[in-house]
């Protein structure tokens, strides 16, 4: 019951308080656009990382070809801008079937082959400039539309999208998780002999929760695309989309269904509103130091440690 | 053409020699203690700054800078390492993110100090060419830092299989428990084996300082591309640092002779992958085995 | 607690400074960290120095700039634009690398405010139709003054070595064009940044292009990196010549042995000649706030923030600063600048933009191209090796 | 029949685990695996279980050829398996490590089925606490016969499931899976060190030696033979 509570007035605080608060102030809510980019990113990073026990450094190759392929769609194909959105994700999530030799690969194996794959589709989007216009990008891809009278091509529209998509990714990890097919997830990497005689077909499960990441990370690929209207293979494919998630999800504690979105809003926006306040530039220093201090004093991530503050019961802390 | 080809190939061989120093250390600490150290690259960069200051504010040799370099650097390597002793939960994901953020903070304190211009070594000698069978072409620095390459590859190898440490060192990274009975303590050799790694880093800084150019962002690329090639060699496996260093360093050069330079990127992580999907554990990894 | 913590955080960033009645404030969004921050710097102090030098000479009205690090990213950028807005900024200066500008200048535009740079030379960014958008340099006026000494030298083939890097593949596609329509040979060697070992370039070009002139489109890193390993293969070339960033003195100081008879488009000579009383306040007080000889970034940047500030100061005193004086100002006359007139079209684009090439001789940076400029004659044929 | 091997080996390199073994199980069987320490029991069931290879001969299940069959669909058509050292599914609880084990080893849900399993397994009390943490020994064993049982097995392979347990504990176990065979119908291929639990349980034993089966045969017969005392006596250590 508590829980519900908590999760209404969670978002109708994200839906009504922060436009109300914030709404007039396109800077606070860039920022916070931006934080709930990397949020969705780490959803999707967690939900392979946790469930499939796999940690990818590769993801930024996701969200590039999610970008590329939605902003292409809306330019050429005068495909609108929220079905592309949603093809920009199918397309980062066939993309996703190439990068499937990998999963036979463990541990930083499979986080590098991924790193592989990343780099390789940044040259290719570089090279393939027939439909890539090369390095030179793409400039004023469409903005976000106007429905029923609201713009979602400005700030707040943006907001609303970009909430809206984060807490799907969120609810689609939860659908997940809670199924059979996700509990079995959970338990393979440390468990896999037991989950192999029990039946459980560890490489199709993988493989499709690789598919249901990248069509994700996809999304909010395809998403930033028409939010910041441009995109240049550096950028769509850098791979500060992948660390800035790693770091996000595994700071708020990438084993539970919000810490990544907790991380990246406290990272970001700490590392923004406070430090970039206290040290204009270099205030990533900070950062850097804060992200050391959480590991040593939390090595769990952040939501587990304030789950394990509140309550008694330390070993609910990995369940919340 | 022939001459182009050569001319290449020993371009690649002296360049994956010099891609060597760079994975050494991280190949280290990754093979004994399963830590990816992603600060590696900061560290071989900071070597290279206190290169830089001993040669433009002392005028000192790069290479005359190397016992600094090894103070600062190993210290440093081994505060990384007790912080990391510090971490109680999930060792090998959190490492992760310690020394990511550890890497930022360097970035930041480099930038910091000497400031966002490019740096590299004014010395003339290290840039003279050398001219071998007057068709083979290279900078002095580039055969002096390929001839240690090996050398210190082969003496981490020695180090690691004969020598009573390196001995403690392998006991320790395949049983702690076992080796604290066997009268070894586990902190020193691994504290031991953080400062090598620093020495290692040492020796490459200097390296890129004396043939490259270096700017406080370079520090993240370097870690990548170490820890492309230890992958790529199969953890723990020194020879094998040096071969897929080499395998990287004649492919990127192939590439560019015979393709594009704008390509050598694609050509390496190509090169990279598929070798570890024929084989998984990378060039010289163990095989696990059930059974 | 959070909600003092909250209120705190709201004041630290959206304190808005109570501005003078005559104080202009100015934006400046910069990138002081991450990659582009070597570049970020060198705009960064010629902009202080053209506030600095505004501040003395106008009498009138003084500028506050707000400087705010874009760390390289472009939607830092769009929030630093969105920022220095709340705070109160009239028009918006600073900006490197296309994209980072593109973003940046979209959000300027839907803030109805001027952005003014030097930073960005693609093509493209003048083509979005926006009204606020101005530039002083263009990928043009780079390629133009390569191709410019290229016919002054009577150079026929060249191998043509670019990054493919945004800027700079524009830059080097520009080049091609012309010396191809001009019925010339070139060779392309793209390169991925990352790259450090140019030798098996150099060997193709030593061996296979045999060209007159080698032309490198990069950055600092990047021409050190090609003029060694030129130095150790020494191909058989008349000259050589590259774009920004490499005829300045800072090159000379950092890197001397490579420099000698290396081309490189430049704004102003070294040492430098400051004839006009304008261009001597410029030096001055560069000197006197960085304690160093001002180079191309920092005349760029001086330039691009003294325009603005003028422009600024004009449409404040004729009451249309919300209705588009400013842009107005900067686009109905021409400017006598350091680096030249400045002529805006209605895209924004300096149509007068020329870059000035120079050369590194023995220590001292000629001008060498177009010839009305020339502060000495051209060492050809002539490289470092 | 239910499970027939035929002139099955299995070999890692040079070393010969398993070597030419023949046997079959019939339904509802109990039958027991004995022999000393490192005979190959283990990698026997591994065999079975589809966890290694077998170098040589054929195995049928059901009428399947398993030498196809992944290790993940042998569960399907029947071979269930409880590891020697309890191997639960860490970090979910209790009852969603049967949910898995039914899920994934009969392809529906059956929530019934699951409550009788814990009921059986004296489990319920602790249906929705973390398996790998909150149980005791006994508790874990329970539930790897447990995960077993969900995924509807027609042979039950169980691998020293009574090691370390006391008396008591034993008694109490061998009802639970006393009580697993008379409600489910299960075959039950137990390795088992105690030999009086085989003499009490089982109908039939086979005694394997250096990889080599050596005896098969009712428990009376089994352990009057010399080879077999021969095996023991010679060759055991524990």
């Amino acid at each position: 019951m508590m829980k519900y509570l908590s999760l209404i007035i969670i978002l109708a605080g994200a839906y009504l308080a922060v436009p109300l608060q914030f709404g007039g102030n396109d800077y606070v809510i860039g920022i916070v656009v931006s934080a709930l980019t990397i949020a969705g990113i780490a959803v999707a990073w967690a939900m392979l990382g946790n469930l499939g026990g796999m940690i990818s450094f590769g993801h930024s190759a996701f969200f590039g070809v999610g970008a590329y392929g939605s902003a292409l769609l809306a330019m050429n194909a005068g495909l609108p801008v929220f079905p592309s959105i949603l093809a920009g994700g199918v397309i980062a999530g066939v993309v996703s079937i190439l990068t499937m030799p990998t999963l036979r690969l463990r541990g930083p194996y499979f986080a590098l082959a991924m790193l592989a794959f990343a780099e390789i589709f940044r040259i290719l989007a570089i090279e393939m400039r027939w439909l890539t216009n090369g390095s030179g990008g793409l400039l004023s891809i469409p903005r976000l539309p106007t429905v029923f009278g609201f713009d979602f091509g400005s700030r707040l529209g943006g907001y609303f999208v970009v909430l809206t998509l984060v807490l799907l990714t969120v609810f689609v990890y939860w659908l997940i998780r809670n199924r059979p097919e996700g509990l079995a997830l959970r338990a393979m990497h440390d468990s896999e002999d037991a989950t192999l005689v029990v039946g459980v077909n560890a490489t199709r499960l993988k493989a499709a929760v690789l598919v249901v990441s990248a069509f994700l990370t996809g999304i909010m690929g395809a998403f930033n695309a028409h939010y910041i209207n441009f995109l240049e293979p550096d950028y769509a494919f850098n791979g500060s989309w992948t660390t800035l998630a790693i770091v996000a999800a595994i700071f708020g504690g990438y084993k539970t269904l919000w810490g990544p979105v907790a991380g990246a809003l406290i990272v970001y926006l700490v590392d923004q509103f406070v430090f970039k306040a206290i040290m204009p530039s270099g205030h990533q220093l900070i950062l850097g130091g804060l992200l050391a201090a959480i590991v040593i004093f939390s090595p769990s991530g952040l939501l587990p440690w304030l789950a394990s503050r509140f309550r008694k019961e330390a070993g609910d802390a990995a369940h919340p | 053409m022939f001459d182009l080809v050569a001319q290449s190939v020993f371009s690649g061989l002296l360049a994956g020699a010099y891609y060597a120093l760079i994975a050494l250390g991280l190949a280290l600490v990754f093979g004994t203690m399963r830590i990816i150290n992603l600060a590696h690259g900061e560290l071989v960069l900071l070597a290279g700054y206190i290169a830089y200051t001993a040669e433009s504010r002392f005028g000192l040799d790069p290479l005359a800078a190397l016992p600094a370099a090894i103070i600062i650097v190993a210290l440093t390597s081994v505060i990384i390492y007790l912080l990391l002793t510090r971490i109680r939960v999930d060792r090998e994901i959190n490492s992760l993110i310690l020394t990511f953020g550890i890497a930022i903070m360097l970035t930041n304190g480099i930038l910091m100090i000497w400031s966002a211009d490019i740096r590299s070594t004014t010395s003339g000698w290290y840039l003279d060419s050398i001219i071998i069978g007057d068709t083979l072409f290279a900078m002095n620095t580039e055969i002096l830092f390929a001839v240690i390459g090996v050398l210190v590859v082969g003496a981490v190898w020695w180090w690691l299989s004969k020598s009573w440490y390196g001995r403690a060192l392998r006991a320790v990274s395949s049983n702690r428990d076992a080796a604290k009975l066997m009268g070894i303590d586990p902190r020193t050799t691994e504290i031991l084996s953080f400062a090598v790694a620093g020495l290692l880093a040492s020796i490459a800084g200097i390296a890129l300082y004396s043939g490259k150019v270096i700017e406080p962002s370079l520090g993240h690329s370097l870690t990548i591309k170490a820890f492309i090639i230890t992958v790529l060699a199969g953890l723990g496996s020194v020879p094998g640092v040096l071969i897929g260093a080499v395998l990287i360093g004649v492919a990127e050069s192939l590439t560019a002779t015979l393709w594009s330079s704008a390509l050598q990127g694609l050509v390496s992580m190509l090169l990279f992958l598929i070798v570890l999907l024929v084989m998984p554990s990378g060039l010289f990894g163990r095989t696990r085995r059930r059974g | 607690m959070i909600a003092r913590m909250i209120s705190s955080v709201l004041a630290l960033t959206l304190g808005l400074g109570a501005a003078n009645a005559d104080e202009l404030i100015i934006g400046s969004q910069i990138p002081l960290t991450g990659s582009a921050a070597r570049a970020g710097m060198g705009m960064n102090e010629g902009i202080q120095v053209a506030a600095k030098v505004f501040n003395e000479t106008n009498g009138k009205h003084t500028v506050k700039v707000i400087t705010i690090d874009d760390e390289s990213q472009p939607a830092k950028a769009v929030a630093a634009i969105e920022r220095l807005n709340a705070q109160g900024a009239l028009a918006f200066t600073g900006g490197y690398g296309s994209n980072i500008i593109g973003p940046a200048s979209d959000a300027a535009e839907r803030l109805g405010k001027v952005y003014m740079t030097s930073g960005g030379v693609a093509t493209e960014l003048s083509q979005r139709g926006l009204k606020t958008f101005f530039r002083i340099s263009n990928a043009t006026g780079y390629a133009k003054a390569l191709a410019g000494l290229s016919d002054t030298l009577d150079l026929q083939s060249f191998s043509l070595i670019y990054s493919t890097r945004e800027s700079t593949a524009e830059v080097a596609k520009l080049l091609e064009e012309i010396w191809t329509a001009e019925g010339k040979k070139v060779t392309l060697h793209p390169f991925d940044p990352s790259i450090a070992d140019f030798k098996p370039v150099l060997h193709k070009i030593k061996l296979q292009d045999r060209p007159e002139a080698i032309a490198m489109v990069g950055y600092e890193n990047d021409y050190v990196g090609i003029i060694r390993a030129a130095k150790v293969l020494k191909p058989d070339a008349k000259a050589i010549m590259g774009t920004w960033s490499l005829a300045t003195p800072k090159m000379w100081q950092d890197f001397p042995d490579l420099m000698n008879n290396v081309y490189g488009t430049a704004p102003l000579p070294y040492p430098a000649q400051f004839n006009t009383p304008e261009e001597q306040t410029f030096a001055e007080a560069y000197k006197e706030m960085h304690n160093k000889e001002p180079d191309y970034l920092g005349i760029f940047g001086y330039v691009q923030g003294l325009l603005l500030f003028n422009a600024v100061a004009e449409a404040y005193d004729a009451g249309t600063l919300n209705s588009g004086g400013v842009q107005d100002a900067l686009r109905k006359t021409e400017h006598d600048t350091l680096i030249g007139k400045v002529i805006f079209d209605e895209s924004g684009d300096n149509t007068n933009f020329a870059h000035r090439m120079a050369q590194h001789q023995d220590g001292a940076v000629a001008i060498v191209w177009p010839k009305e400029s020339a502060t000495a004659e051209a060492r050809f044929p002539a490289v470092p090796w | 029949m239910l499970l027939t091997l035929d002139h099955v080996t299995v070999a890692f390199g040079g070393l010969v685990a398993v070597s030419d073994v023949s046997f079959s199980v019939s339904e509802h069987e109990v039958l027991g695996l004995v022999g000393p320490n490192g005979a190959g029991k283990t990698t026997l069931f591994n065999a079975i279980s589809g966890l290694v290879r077998p170098s040589k001969g054929k195995m049928t299940f059901c009428g399947h050829d398993l030498t196809g069959i992944p290790i993940h669909k042998r569960a399907r058509i029947g071979i269930g398996r409880a590891f020697q050292v309890p191997q639960p599914m860490h970090e979910l609880t209790v009852r969603e490590n049967l949910i898995v084990a039914q899920h994934f080893g009969t392809g529906h849900s059956n929530p019934g089925k699951i409550d009788e399993i814990l009921d059986l397994t004296r489990l319920g009390h602790k249906a929705n606490r973390d398996a790998a943490s909150s149980l005791a020994l006994t508790e874990q064993k329970a539930l790897e016969v447990g995960k077993a049982l969900a995924t509807n097995p027609r042979m039950l392979m169980l691998d020293e499931v009574l090691a370390g347990l006391e008396t008591n504990g034993k008694r109490a176990f061998m009802q639970t899976l006393d009580d697993a065979r008379q409600r489910f119908g299960v075959a039950l291929l137990m390795v088992e060190h105690d030999i009086e639990t085989i003499s009490n349980t089982c109908q039939r034993v086979l005694v394997l030696n250096f990889g080599k089966l050596i005896a098969d045969g009712s428990p009376e017969e089994v352990f009057r033979n010399p080879e077999v005392i021969r095996s023991y006596t010679g060759g055991e250590t524990a």
